[in-house]
């Protein structure tokens, strides 16, 4: 994505400049302080795809590669249900309605960067370059989908929840004390903020400046609960002032706000000046994951207003608005998109099975007796 | 097999182990009103096995309620709920998730009896699914048990039927001390049988004979009941009589019946699922070697998953899980020796 | 504590009053928003006596009884280092130049309220009515000190930090559920508030309208490390404000002003609006604890501004001013703490030391068949 | 006793355990740039009990440094720092606290080169005192190793002298892969002995014959070293010949040693500090159970701490913790059997 990340960024004014200094009972701060994150989300295009401040837009080739994006993890996103329900997948966990939210802020990386994301962010890892054969064997529960490429930096999907935020924190702060100006990026859930390992990074990478950039994907549940049971905050963006950074909250389905915002961040950040919330604010449309039934606790009605929101829609009339695509362009695209999608997965399907003993692969660089004596065991029993 | 503990009803109704949980905290709210259900996804939608089904629903969203994402907090809120004089039962939604909590559970859930002398005690139960063997992601197959059962103060129990499920809970949650209730994932819906309905305890502490036999002791819990049970059958076919012990509670483990099975066949398997270095197979091999040798015409095997993480690969994960093959194998082993 | 909690409290301007609702993307939120805690600690008391707002202060006797509790407590800590000294106490944390911070919250409770203190907390569980001679016992880690009085809900001071959060929260809902007004109040260090467990139960308990006050004394270290090592935040107070609580920062060496904002979040949690931050801003004038060497990581400077601010300096100078303390009053006051100290150190030399046997008990309500043969194991070596 | 790695260089030094640790941090932060240290209080402190002292002054801020108070994150900063290709050494500051990090211990640390298929591995050191017997508050005593040898992918070093604490600790430091280096407290100061000076490495996985005997063979490690020895001493008094095996490394365990000496003795006898159910010992046990049925001549004791928490009532702590006699009566039991 190194095309994006050179974009030229513009000044988003609900950000983090450094306000005057607060009259502080504690004047040793070392860091500039921040104002506190608007409730109202940052938002470049408004939904029916008109700009509110055209001068403000990023340069049109950006905009016509977020599409590309965008369009891709759809489809990908679309695709990974038929492969499901036709036995081809072993789970996914779908993110229809966020494709803004993911690709505006992993768009802001390049391939030098880490990228640690959940379960809910295929389309994230996608866009920063992995490989969508790998990632469909992921999903497949292939080790093939376990050991990530070698020019990427992205770690397999997080099940855990919360658990790779201090990981990210660790890597920032490991390009840090190298040199380099490479940032780690890393996202979570609104439920996945309520876990006590959010707040502790967020609070290491504020006191130890790493270049980290926190992005906090509010679409509204944590499976069957709401954020509004999750936590009595209206504007989790806020949470970073409490660290001393600066939060942004941002409209999560409007890709040319996530990626400016995302992309001032990571210019903070690689500009030594530490770390950012970011909260984008979204709708989970979809079920939790393919196996999920969503009527059990949630109605039509809870969704209904999303669904116009739809991010592609609202930068896809701005683009047709604006000539950037054309109807036939975007037929084309689509076309190439498809294409793409079933060459790997027919690359996909080519990767072997795994064999039996594998299981005892990789735990450490040297097996240990015991293993050695257990591998036996195992050799033994398939033998059988 | 130990008697059920109160009389139970005369009627029964056929249950999966699910719907027999699912009955157990009906019952345990119905009777108690300071008995409290919380977790993730306990509340609107049920759990996501839907052990707690209906029970919102049933018994308002004050005492049946969704918590944040949060395990530490899960079990340190119950803690403070027990020590304000409630019956807090706490669903973790998968055993590997009980990590976050493990701080709760290791310097306060099985301490506040012993650091206050006994002005505070916590009845609390924290019920999990755990185990392999249904295709789940990672992470979500994990067997924790020995680093629970290795926390001083608190109880552990492990259900292997619907009939013990629901007579085991309703113990717990009537014990004045914490307890961890581990359910299988596996057995959730893969067999039924007739329940009492109604209420009823089983005794905690109390190990199970399942099947009788002069042969072979192997004492196992929960998933793997079925697995050596099987195991047992097919041996049976060979001769070879194998008398499989359910300890059902692993603290306080049922020693007792281990031993004196054990001073009858002269030889002992232990089958659980979890990882071999430090799994409690190793602490009930530890026992019978510690009380027992006398007895032993063999060596005591351990049947179990492998020092590797449980794999999140689909395809190879039943290589990890014990089966009954290799527990026959282990069986014919010490027949052998 | 009754004759405190009943006093009458003035509202302090920097606190909690519901603003006007804030623009917010989320009109589900059902309670109301409150102003981010100012920088500025709240203080009533400027360090030379004098009162911003006579009118603002509590009754000369609630003013008097705060004194009291101060100089008592002062007291203790004084006497727990020579006690320690002369091998009569096995490990004592003080809390010198902290005593607003402790006796102004825990005054505004009452002995039906639950009190979750950490180690450093000696102060408050004595203002609350911990007697002497058990805290005495207690610091001489002997079981009689470990058995709190049935007639308070005053918990065993929490060695492992933070992890008391929850539970505090647990203990404030069951109140609430139960239909009680009752009310719990939990400790937390400047360190302490970097554990996962104080975010988590701070959102919880907003989460669950929990009736908890949260008190977290920032003494400017944890053993060596100082709060803008710990922290970027240099207000953490305002953490508050990401979980949609009310936050204050009070000047913690002004007991008028820390027991005025506590009383009236308790006064808040009793009528059912949920959970307070108060954040003392206040300092560790004196060791980690009494076997800490502090010259290894601070020098004098740091500590010398700290000391004109003592807390009992400042209520001495307002009340010997106003008239309500005299020079022969605080002399008699003196004497009679001293003497009720004296015979609490002498009935706490004669609890019993405790049996070997005493390890294994109150494990569970029925010993186990493995406690049972433990038990005689020991009896049988000790009676060797 | 095994050889030391490297050839030590001519001199040594009279050390105490804590001063060989600090000696072996500052030689792998000399030796190696990518080698950094933090925790609580390690950096301008140099720790509660001074294994870092005089480090950052040396290597600066950078590269040995004071984190926020928070475990969970201190394991988890280490582990990012791992991925990213530095070696980091986290410091615990007693083990009692290293359960708020046990979920990033059990989810993460022991996982990242099975779940990355070795795209990435963990060069990483966690480093805790442990183990009672010095009269220190609530759970500041704890013996937790029973829990992180049951995690698959870590290993679990615990030395017992100051020579093997810093050949060890070297080992573990340039080990690819995670290890806990558990410190007994009771040990960091309480012996002196000459210590060989600049670089050297003590391999892990070779446990220690400390005393040589044909009677009986005591396993154990850590801080339960010099109780067993005394023991041991007391029975040769008697003219029972005691071998102490210091197994060093927990994880892996050198089960060849122990199994050879059981072949010579037929008598075991297991010591740890921890509580009984669940303990490491346990898991020495079942080896031994497993393996050397045929030489055992008696049962298989333990001699531990005892299922309860470590009592944080100094007047009878000593109570809790095994000694001399009582390792010394098991040794006379399995002798008598
Ligand atoms: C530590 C942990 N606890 C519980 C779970 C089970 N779980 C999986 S997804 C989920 C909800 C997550 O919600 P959120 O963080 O909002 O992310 P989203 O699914 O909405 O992307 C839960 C509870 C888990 N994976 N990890
Ligand atoms: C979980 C945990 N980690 C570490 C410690 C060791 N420790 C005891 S006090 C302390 C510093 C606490 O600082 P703070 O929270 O500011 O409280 P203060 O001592 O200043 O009152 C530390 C690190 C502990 N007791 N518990
Ligand atoms: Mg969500
Ligand atoms: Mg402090």
């Amino acid at each position: 994505m190194t095309d994006l990340a050179s974009a030229p960024t513009n000044s988003a004014p609900t950000t983090s400049a450094p306000q005057t200094a607060l009259p502080t009972a504690d004047s040793s701060a070392d860091f500039p302080r921040h104002a506190p994150a608007t409730d109202i989300p940052f938002q470049l295009l408004a939904p029916d795809g008109n700009a509110h401040d055209p001068a403000a837009l990023p340069d049109p080739q950006t905009r016509l590669s977020l599409y590309r994006h965008m369009r891709r993890i759809r489809h990908f996103d679309e695709r990974g249900w038929v492969l499901y329900r036709t036995g081809r997948l072993g789970v996914f966990p779908p993110f229809k309605g966020m494709e803004a939210s993911q690709v505006g802020t992993a768009a802001a990386l390049t391939s030098d960067d880490w990228l640690f994301p959940t379960y809910r962010d295929t389309g994230a890892a996608l866009t920063l370059g992995l490989p969508i054969a790998r990632t469909l064997a992921y999903w497949r529960t292939s080790p093939h989908g376990w050991h990530m490429p070698e020019h990427l930096k992205v770690l397999p999907f997080y099940i855990p929840i919360a658990t790779q935020y201090p990981h990210a924190v660790g890597a920032a702060l490991a390009e840090q004390r190298k040199g380099t100006n490479n940032v780690a990026m890393a996202y979570i859930g609104d439920g996945g903020s309520s876990e006590g390992d959010f707040h502790e990074a967020l609070n290491f990478a504020g006191a130890l400046n790493a270049p980290c950039i926190f992005i906090l994907q509010n679409n509204g549940w944590a499976i069957s609960v709401p954020t509004r049971t999750q936590t009595r905050a209206v504007n989790l963006a806020r949470r970073a002032d409490g660290y001393g950074i600066p939060g942004v909250r941002v409209d999560g389905n409007d890709v040319l706000a996530t990626y400016q915002v995302t992309a001032e961040a990571v210019a903070r950040a690689r500009a030594g000046e530490g770390p950012t919330l970011i909260e984008t604010v979204t709708y989970r449309i979809a079920a939790h994951t393919v196996a999920d039934d969503p009527t059990r606790y949630r109605t039509d009605a809870d969704t209904a207003g999303w669904a116009e929101k739809d991010p592609i829609t609202r930068l896809r009339l701005h683009l047709l608005a604006e000539g950037i695509l054309t109807e036939e362009s975007d037929a084309a695209l689509l076309k190439e998109i498809a294409e793409e999608f079933e060459a790997a997965l027919n690359e996909a399907d080519t990767y072997p099975e795994p064999e039996p003993a594998e299981i005892l692969d990789h735990v450490f660089a040297e097996p240990t007796p015991q293993l050695v004596a257990q591998r036996a065991e195992i050799l033994r029993e398939v033998g059988e | 097999m130990t008697a059920l503990q109160s009389p139970p009803s005369q009627t029964s109704t056929t249950r999966t182990m699910v719907a027999a949980i699912n009955d157990a905290l009906a019952i345990a709210l119905e009777r108690d009103p300071t008995t409290y259900l919380f977790g993730e996804d306990v509340g609107v939608m049920g759990g996501v096995f839907r052990a707690s089904d209906g029970l919102q629903a049933r018994f308002g969203t004050e005492r049946v309620f969704d918590t944040p994402l949060a395990e530490a907090s899960i079990v340190g809120m119950g803690i403070g709920m027990g020590l304000a004089g409630l019956r807090p039962i706490a669903e973790i939604q998968f055993a590997g998730f009980m990590y976050p909590a493990l701080d709760q559970i290791l310097s306060h859930l099985g301490r506040y009896r012993h650091r206050t002398r006994s002005r505070y005690h916590l009845p609390m139960v924290i019920r999990a699914p755990y185990g392999g063997g249904v295709h789940t992601p990672e992470q979500h197959a994990d067997s924790p048990e020995a680093i629970l059962a290795h926390v001083p103060g608190v109880k552990v129990v492990i259900p292997s039927t619907p009939t013990d499920a629901k007579g085991l809970l309703l113990a717990a949650i009537e014990d004045p001390d914490p307890v961890f209730f581990l359910e299988a994932i596996k057995l959730y819906r893969s067999t039924k049988e007739s329940v009492p309905d109604g209420h009823y305890t089983i005794p905690l502490g109390k190990a199970r004979v399942v099947t009788e036999g002069d042969d072979v002791t192997v004492i196992t819990y929960g998933g793997m009941v079925e697995v050596s049970v099987k195991a047992a059958e097919a041996a049976r076919a060979h001769g070879i009589g194998v008398e499989v012990i359910d300890l059902r509670t692993l603290v306080p483990m049922d020693l007792e019946t281990v031993l004196h099975s054990v001073a009858k066949t002269g030889r002992a398997v232990v089958v659980t699922e979890a990882p071999r270095t430090g799994g409690f197979h190793s602490e009930i091999s530890a026992n019978i070697a510690e009380h027992a040798i006398d007895s032993l015409r063999a060596p005591i095997l351990r049947v179990t998953g492998y020092d590797a993480p449980y794999p999140p690969f689909t395809a190879i994960e039943d290589v990890y899980r014990p089966n009954p093959v290799r527990v026959a194998r282990a069986i014919r082993t010490v027949m052998g020796y």
